[in-house]
């Protein structure tokens, strides 16, 4: 009943919208969002996993090596692996316990990755308390970079780059706007909106607290129309002072890649190849911010993540609060395990998310969602050839031609896909969702870019 | 040797031989070739002259051509020597491209005698059938006999295919018509499928009667 | 292949070398050489056997001169001699097919001269004959004109068997049959040679 | 007007390759990519104007002044192939960049019915000097054209299934044969 | 006779002018170039057909000597022209021991076990992906046959046990697969090394048994049973054959518990 | 649980609704409303023809596929448009036997010997057309009356609109133009049941706006340009857009996917080169109509189009990287 009255509802402010002009970009696709599965329930914590599985590297760079050793004694937030070098993030373990193994286990990104496991003991599992919150302009820049550094924040949107350095603007490349990026187009997904709702203080604080770190003059919450509650919840918490503006975005995928979100927000083009930082922008994503405002205020590290549990291979989805580390089988249980059709594990949405072989993976920092996928939902791949309609080059909002991309990939033209550039293609998979041929240009896509830059080597 | 003179001999002497068979080649074959050509278009006068059996001659050898050099013509004389008519060499653009016929028209210039097409490149089985001889009646048959002095002198301005333009001046002494049967003497029936090179015939033969009117007379 | 072809020539019988001109290394089919004679000329089963017989007639007699001098000729003039020596020869065959058969002579139109440049006729004398000696170089020319002759027979009779219902000008196919003019025009031509060379490299495949 | 009537036609209208088959063993040869098909047309209406210009003057000059027509055929050849190879020469040594991109299609050119056909259709339709050259012009970027569209259509072929006997040689020259059918559509315009 | 004499004195003067022209630009114009680009060129039939894909045969001539062409690339020439190139090129033939590429994974569907049911682009690079296509192992082949696409002399099949397998006898040792396969799979051997372990698996023993039943479990006993000493020896979690000292032995093959050293036997004609 | 492999495959997990079949039979549902104005007017002469155009194709894709020994996809719905087509652009009086020739040739040397689906460079109906207007040119510009099958048998024969206006410089009325009152090819007579089909592509997303609103703009701003130059020689632009296959064409064949640019701007210089190029026939060229050829031709630089028209890449400044 409520889902039918927020379905009306979206669609009245939807419409709302439309007259406000939503901002966006061109092209992209209007898949199905069914948000509505899990969109209202409110985050519950899951109890403690006996055993957590941190992996050292679950970030964009160079992995970390264990500060651990077997048979280590550790407690909650201490630092389990850890590098010197720039690009990299230390990892925590998120439970106290002692470390059983140092291993290759299985990682989300689909590879075996060094890991640190850990078995829960006895000692005190709760996070230290929340401190007082002092005014974001009494930091200074390098107090926030240290703080989210020594933290381990990485980007919290998927790709998982160390925030300390995306907080570390060259000094060539001023940054003048913060864009947070609350679009979460991806569909199913609803933890970006959980966390908007049920901590908007804090995505404001941390805000405040990117917009100093990186000396930006204004700041932008971007939220897509679909969540009319998440804008009304922190309309009243800005002030004119804090030169952050609410933006409604209009609803279309993939509204929140980061290039897309800045012409949205601020009519600005990444250069092709380029960063948002070329543009004077920085994105975040809004539980970054958050995690930003509780590391550099608490110093606590990303220890626990909310986490959408979804789809129709679900028996009860939910929005649950997880400790990074616990492995997926034991989240997929507490959601009251698989519906008998089940039959593919992504972790992420369905548009950008790893399908998964294995339940011993465990959540990562940057896992968003778990998504579960009926025998009825994936299609069987038959890829039929090309049959130039056209459909991939509207959908594509790189301004690319996925069609020829995917055809030059499949007779192994190699040599002609930086023509096509081949490059700036960021494998939304908005081509493969629209093709009438079901023609898996994504894949074909990273298979090219892999075999140009070994060619490259 | 040196290369440079080895070059310049070899070449030179390769020339120097393979021109000397060639004209030896060209003076045996010349005077056929040349015969071939006068008795072709002999021939050609004959056909479309039924009463000719001689022509006027170019000293004693070739027809002569008493007409332009856009328009030739040729005269041609009965057993009596009398003039049997005069046959001329009609060309112009047809649909793919030109077409050339030699046409008999009698003494006075008022009747055409026959129609003969010597070159065109229409399409075969459409256009060309302006040339074929098929089973049913040939186009060119229709030529025979047919008046030449124009019945009306409706202008010809409205006839789209390209090429030359057909000037109003240029009566219609000759005309076609399509879909159905000629009544008048001075029509012929186009080929079905074919209209464009059926008109484009009429319109090069107008077009040469009006210049050959004004050299006769 | 050119030394292997004088022992050849010699010692392994002529049926041998002709089976190389007229299916291995048919001029037109395989090297794709002479292909405009081969598309323009081949409408009628007649003018097939002109040119065929016209370009033969040149390409043996020119290889004949061209394997007799070929010690004497300098790189840089090679092709300006050659071409000169067959242009003699082509000169002096237009000028017999219009002194004694004047009607082929008209029907086969301006592609007589254009066997001066024949890609067959320069590629067998830059491949074969400036090479080679005398008697090799004859029967390279002989079997390759014989490749080259059946090809445009074979494509003269589809052509005409088709696009007129008859063969030499005798009605083959009966009133029931209505010809197909694209088969006499250039498209037609283009389309059979394409499908015949389809079906040669098919049955090529699958000799293999 | 006149002038413009010419270059269509041998443009378009009567296009060498697709209506006169002319060159169709470098059309076939050196039409499988875009980037070469450029090269040797450029090279190609470079190498017909040369020979129209040069047709015409022999023509008037030594086989009409002379009256010796039976020449007509070893004369051109000689002086074309000759001349081609000169330049070609030429630009080796003086301009290596447009050697790469032109000079390298020239001896393919030489010895190419297209351009002896060029030289003799110019005197059967006993041109001027001015028209010659027009008509030498029109025809070479008609084959250039045609030449391109080919190549374009062969790279798409690159990505496409076609049956394995008739790979090369055997699609193109279908594929021109379809060229041809739609060319047909022109007929009349000039 | 008028004309003859024309005849004769207009083309031998414009040969010879023509000829004059040529010698002097041969001579002022000549560009210094590779000898073994005019011998290659000498070599070809000099059709200029443009069907190797190059404009002319000059072009094609540069590109062999420059190593980008095809040596058989001359379609006119056929294969006495290809063996000229070769002589030239001094690409000897005859003079190398034969070698043979060698897939080493003997991990076919019967062998490995599978992971997950793979559902995306059917070749090996793709599937590297994507969880490895569906095999439990991450070192071995996939069977999507990326090799036996590649191989130009159609010298790889795909078995029924989803395995590659070469014939020696087509293998001519291009490397073609050797740079496809993105496991590292394929090696080039001589044909006279013929015992290989067939596996390329790092992991430890017990995690190779789950995977798979012919992989190598590192459990040492070849390297005890090597007929010389250090033949055999253990490379991380995987044997490795020291060829050039170790020969063939029938002992190791028995010995090895998961069959996963064997000898080949080349059927060479 | 445990024993159940997942599947894995790579992002993203799910697809839009729309598949090759539903595409095709949609067009096939477009076409209806013509093909019934060609029974209406041509009776079941009309129904025989596309009958027998769709089963030759269908049955020539069938052995084509199975020789080749590929996936037969004959279902797929494409090989049943081809038959429509062609049938529809065929003279009423056309033999079976010679639109069984044309099917098998659009089948054959227009789709399949490129590939099958997708890989064919021109439109297979049209290569089946332009083949039998080559092959049987008499035949094939044989025109009847409608309703001749009512009539009495003689004086049957007519002439299209656009040849009365060519050859006679006779204009036929516009409602006659819209509603198919006239003589021509079996579907192209009736504009208003093609503007239906049409629309209904439009609506459903299968086509490409811009190839007919470039196509029909561009003959009908040339129209006007040359009607208005000189209204006594060249015939309205009215009678431009609603005579002969231009309807049929802009909305069914200069549309087909596999053989027009995918670019936006791509297909924006297809309609106009189309436009241009039918303009060019119907007024100097020696055919009275130029639809078939026009598109043909387009269908060849589709390549070069796709190729030299690529969309600007998101970030590029001018002129790419
Ligand atoms: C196709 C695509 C869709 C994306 N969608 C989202 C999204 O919905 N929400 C989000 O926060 N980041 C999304 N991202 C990631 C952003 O591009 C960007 O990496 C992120 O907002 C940066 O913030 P972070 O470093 O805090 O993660 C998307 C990326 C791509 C390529
Ligand atoms: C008949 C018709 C005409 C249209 N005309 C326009 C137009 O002139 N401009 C426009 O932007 N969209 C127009 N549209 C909307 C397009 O269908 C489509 O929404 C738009 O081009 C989106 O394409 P894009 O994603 O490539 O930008 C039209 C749609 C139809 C059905
Ligand atoms: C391939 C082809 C070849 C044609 N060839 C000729 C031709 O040679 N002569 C001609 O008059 N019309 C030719 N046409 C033009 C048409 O047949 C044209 O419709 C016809 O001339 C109109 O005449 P009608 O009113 O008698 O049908 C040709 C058409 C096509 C498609
Ligand atoms: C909008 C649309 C138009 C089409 N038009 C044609 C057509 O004109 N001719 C044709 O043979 N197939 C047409 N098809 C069907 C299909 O695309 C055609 O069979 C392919 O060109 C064959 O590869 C069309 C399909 C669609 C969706
Ligand atoms: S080509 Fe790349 S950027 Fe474009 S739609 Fe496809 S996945 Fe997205
Ligand atoms: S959407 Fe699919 S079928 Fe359409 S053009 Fe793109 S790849 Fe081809
Ligand atoms: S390429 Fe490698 S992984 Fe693929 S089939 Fe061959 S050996 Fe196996
Ligand atoms: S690709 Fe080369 S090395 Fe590999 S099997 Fe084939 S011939 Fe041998
Ligand atoms: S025969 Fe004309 S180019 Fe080869």
């Amino acid at each position: 009943m409520i889902i039918v009255i927020r379905i009306i509802a979206n669609s009245l402010f939807n419409s709302v919208g439309n007259i406000m002009e939503l901002k966006t970009f061109k092209h992209g696709i209007h898949p199905e969002y069914y948000k509505e599965l899990t969109q209202d329930l409110a985050t519950v914590p899951m109890p403690l996993p006996k055993q957590i599985i941190i992996p050292l590297q679950q970030h964009i760079g160079v992995p970390c090596q264990p500060a651990v050793q077997v048979k280590d004694e550790v407690r909650v937030g201490d630092i389990v692996g850890n590098s010197e070098a720039f690009v990299s993030s230390p990892v925590h373990t998120s439970m106290s316990g002692v470390v059983k193994k140092v291993e290759p286990y299985p990682h989300p990104g689909g590879a075996m990755v060094n890991s640190v496991i850990i078995e829960a003991n006895e000692q005190d599992q709760s996070f230290p308390p929340k401190k007082e919150q002092r005014e974001a302009a009494s930091y200074s820049a390098e107090d926030i970079r240290t703080a989210v550094r020594k933290a381990g924040l990485v980007g919290l949107g998927g790709a998982g780059f160390p925030t300390h350095v995306k907080l570390t603007p060259p000094k060539d490349k001023p940054i003048d706007t913060v864009v947070i990026n609350a679009a979460e187009c991806e569909p199913y997904l609803t933890s970006d909106h959980r966390m908007i709702l049920e901590q908007p203080e804090e995505v404001i604080y941390g805000t405040q607290l990117i917009m100093k770190a990186v000396g930006a003059k204004k700041g932008y919450i971007g939220i897509e129309a679909n969540k009319p509650n998440a804008l009304e919840i922190l309309r009243p918490l800005l002030s004119a002072a804090d030169q952050i503006e609410l933006l409604a975005l209009e609803v279309k995928y993939p509204q929140g890649a980061e290039k897309m979100l800045i012409k949205a927000a601020v009519n600005r083009e990444v250069p092709a190849g380029g960063l948002p930082m070329d543009v004077g922008v920085n994105v975040n994503n809004v539980t970054g911010a958050v995690a930003v405002a509780k590391a550099v205020r608490d110093g606590l590290p990303v220890l626990e993540r909310i986490v959408t549990v979804t789809g129709k291979g679900i028996r009860e989805p939910k929005n649950v609060l997880v400790r990074v580390g616990t492995p997926i089988k034991e989240v997929i249980e507490f959601c009251g395990g698989f519906t008998p059709s089940a039959r593919k594990i992504i972790l992420g949405g369905p548009m950008m998310g790893i399908a998964q072989t294995t339940l011993d993976v465990p959540v990562i920092k940057a896992t968003g969602g778990i998504l579960i996928l009926t025998d009825e939902e994936i299609s069987e791949l038959k890829p039929h050839t090309c049959i130039h309609c056209g459909k991939c080059v509207h959908a594509c909002p790189m301004g690319l031609i996925p069609s020829k991309l995917g055809a030059l990939v499949e007779r192994e033209l190699y040599e002609k896909l930086p023509e096509y550039n081949v490059n700036d293609c960021m494998e939304c998979g908005c081509c493969v969702y629209v093709c009438p041929a079901k023609r898996p240009m994504v894949h074909w896509i990273k298979v090219g870019k892999a075999v140009l830059r070994s060619r490259k080597k | 040797m040196n290369v440079t003179k080895q070059m310049v001999l070899v070449l030179t002497v390769v020339g120097v031989i393979s021109s000397l068979l060639m004209a030896a080649s060209d003076t045996l074959t010349r005077p056929l070739i040349e015969q071939h050509k006068r008795e072709e278009l002999q021939q050609a006068i004959f056909e479309v002259l039924p009463e000719a059996k001689e022509c006027e001659r170019d000293g004693g050898q070739e027809c002569k051509n008493i007409g332009t050099d856009e328009l030739r013509v040729y005269k041609g004389l009965n057993a009596a020597n009398e003039i049997a008519g005069y046959a001329f060499v009609a060309e112009g653009p047809g649909f793919q491209g030109t077409i050339q016929m030699m046409i008999g028209i009698s003494p006075d210039l008022s009747q055409l005698f026959s129609m003969k097409v010597l070159a065109q490149v229409e399409t075969p089985g459409l256009g060309a059938r302006i040339a074929e001889e098929t089973d049913k009646k040939d186009f060119f048959e229709q030529f025979a006999g047919l008046q030449a002095q124009g019945m009306d002198s409706v202008s010809a301005g409205s006839q789209k295919y390209q090429g030359q333009p057909t000037t109003a001046e240029i009566p219609n002494f000759i005309q076609s018509v399509k879909n159905e049967t000629p009544d008048e003497p001075n029509e012929i029936q186009a080929i079905t499928g074919a209209t464009i090179s059926s008109k484009a015939v009429v319109s090069i033969i107008n077009q040469s009667l009006f210049k050959l009117r004004q050299i006769i007379q | 292949m050119a030394e292997k072809a004088v022992q050849q020539t010699t010692g392994i019988p002529f049926l041998h070398e002709l089976k190389r001109g007229v299916w291995l290394e048919n001029p037109v089919f395989r090297q794709i050489l002479g292909t405009c004679p081969t598309l323009a000329v081949t409408n009628t089963v007649k003018n097939s056997l002109g040119i065929g017989l016209a370009t033969s007639f040149v390409l043996i007699t020119s290889s004949l001169i061209v394997s007799l001098i070929r010690k004497l000729v300098p790189g840089q003039v090679r092709i300006a001699t050659f071409t000169v020596i067959i242009a003699a020869f082509v000169t002096i065959a237009d000028q017999f097919l219009a002194a004694m058969f004047p009607a082929i002579s008209k029907s086969l139109g301006p592609f007589v001269p254009l066997i001066v440049v024949n890609c067959i006729i320069l590629g067998r004398h830059e491949a074969f004959a400036s090479k080679n000696p005398v008697k090799a170089s004859l029967v390279d020319a002989i079997v390759m004109s014989c490749g080259f002759i059946t090809t445009v027979v074979c494509l003269g009779i589809v052509r005409e068997l088709l696009g007129s219902g008859s063969i030499l000008g005798i009605q083959i196919l009966g009133e029931w049959f209505k010809p197909w003019v694209v088969m006499i025009l250039p498209a037609g031509a283009f389309l059979s040679l394409g499908i015949g060379l389809g079906l040669m490299n098919h049955l090529a495949r699958k000799k293999a | 007007m006149k002038y413009l009537t010419i270059f269509i036609s041998a443009s378009v209208v009567n296009n060498f390759v697709l209506s006169y088959f002319l060159g169709i063993c470098p059309f076939i040869g050196v039409s499988n990519k875009i980037d070469s098909a450029i090269g040797m047309g450029m090279a190609v209406t470079f190498v017909m104007s040369l020979t129209a210009c040069i047709s015409w003057l022999i023509n008037h000059f030594v086989l009409i002044g002379l009256n010796l027509p039976f020449l007509e055929y070893a004369a051109f050849i000689l002086v074309i192939a000759s001349l081609v190879q000169l330049v070609e020469m030429f630009i080796k040594k003086t301009a290596p960049a447009l050697y790469q991109a032109l000079g390298i299609y020239l001896p393919l050119i030489t010895t190419n019915c297209a351009i002896l056909g060029l030289a003799l259709l110019g005197v059967l339709r006993e041109y001027t000097l001015v028209e010659n050259l027009f008509f030498g012009v029109g025809a070479g970027v008609g084959f250039t054209l045609a030449l391109i569209i080919m190549a374009g259509i062969r790279e798409e072929l690159e990505l496409a299934d076609v049956p394995v006997s008739l790979q090369g040689a055997g699609i193109t020259l279908i594929t021109a044969g379809l060229l041809a059918l739609s060319f047909m559509g022109f007929a009349g315009i000039i | 006779m008028t004309t003859i004499i024309l005849a004769i004195l207009s083309m031998g003067g414009m040969c010879a002018l023509l000829s004059f022209l040529l010698a002097g630009a041969d001579k002022k114009l000549r560009v210094e170039q590779d000898p073994r680009v005019e011998k290659v060129l000498a070599a070809l039939p000099g059709v200029n057909c443009g069907g190797c894909g190059f404009p002319g045969c000059s072009a094609f001539a540069e590109h062999v000597v420059a190593g980008d062409a095809r040596i058989n690339g001359c379609a006119p020439g056929g294969q006495a022209t290809a063996e000229k190139i070769a002589a030239i090129m001094g690409v000897e033939v005859g003079s190398m021991e034969k070698q043979v590429a060698v897939v080493l994974c003997h991990g076919g569907t019967k062998e490995a076990a599978r992971s997950a049911v793979y559902n995306g682009v059917k070749t090996c690079r793709a599937a590297m992906f994507i969880g490895g296509g569906g095999k439990l192992c991450y070192y071995g082949c996939m069977g999507y046959g990326d090799c036996v696409t590649v191989c130009p002399f159609d010298a790889i099949a795909m078995n029924d046990n989803l395995l590659p397998v070469v014939d020696p006898q087509k293998c001519t040792a291009c490397g073609k697969c050797v740079e496809a396969c993105p496991r590292h799979l394929i090696e080039l051997h001589p044909i006279n090394h013929t015992m290989f372990v067939f596996c390329k698996s790092q992991d430890k023993g017990p995690a190779v048994k789950k995977a798979c039943s012919v992989g190598c479990i590192a459990c040492r006993v070849c390297v005890k049973n090597s007929p010389i000493e250090n033949g055999i020896v253990m490379n991380g979690n995987l044997a490795s054959i020291d060829h050039a000292i170790c020969p063939p032995s029938d002992i190791v093959v028995e010995k090895c518990p998961m069959k996963t050293i064997q000898i080949v036997k080349y059927d060479l004609k | 649980m445990e024993e159940q492999l997942f599947v894995i495959s790579s992002a993203p997990h799910v697809n839009s609704e729309e598949t090759i079949p539903k595409i095709m039979y949609t067009v096939v549902l477009a076409l209806i409303p013509a093909m019934l104005c060609a029974v209406i007017f041509f009776g079941f002469r009309a129904v025989l023809l596309i009958a027998t155009c769709v089963i030759a194709c269908v049955l020539t894709e069938y052995v084509f596929q199975r020789t080749r020994k590929k996936d037969v996809t004959i279902t797929d719905g494409s090989a049943i448009i081809t038959g429509i087509l062609l049938a529809l652009v065929l003279p009423p009086k056309l033999s079976l036997l010679s639109a069984v020739l044309g099917s098998v040739v659009a089948i054959a040397l227009g789709k399949q010997v490129f590939g099958g689906l997708g890989h064919n460079i021109f439109n297979p109906a049209l290569v089946g057309r332009a083949f039998l207007q080559a092959t049987y040119p008499v035949a094939m510009t044989t025109w009847v009356k409608p309703f001749f099958y009512v009539g009495s048998p003689d004086a049957i024969s007519t002439a299209t609109p656009l040849a009365l206006m060519k050859f006679e410089s006779q204009a036929t009325a516009y409602w006659k133009l819209l509603i198919g009152y006239s003589g021509g090819c079996l579907g192209e007579t009736s504009a208003l049941a093609l503007l239906l089909g049409g629309a209904y592509l439009l609506y459903k997303e299968c086509i490409e706006w811009r190839i007919p609103a470039a196509y029909l703009g561009t003959v009908f701003i040339l129209g006007s340009v040359f009607w208005l130059a000189d209204s006594s020689k060249y015939p309205d632009p009215i009678f431009q857009l609603f005579a002969g296959g231009l309807m049929l064409g802009a909305w069914f064949m200069a549309t087909d996917m596999v053989t027009s640019p995918v670019t936006p701007l791509g297909c924006w210089i297809f309609g106009i080169g189309v436009g241009i190029m039918v303009i060019i026939i119907r007024l100097f060229g020696g055919l009275p109509e130029g639809v078939m050829y026009s598109i043909l031709m387009m269908n060849a630089i589709t390549p070069l189009l796709n190729r030299y028209t690529k969309p600007k890449v998101f970030g590029s400044r001018k002129g790419g990287e």
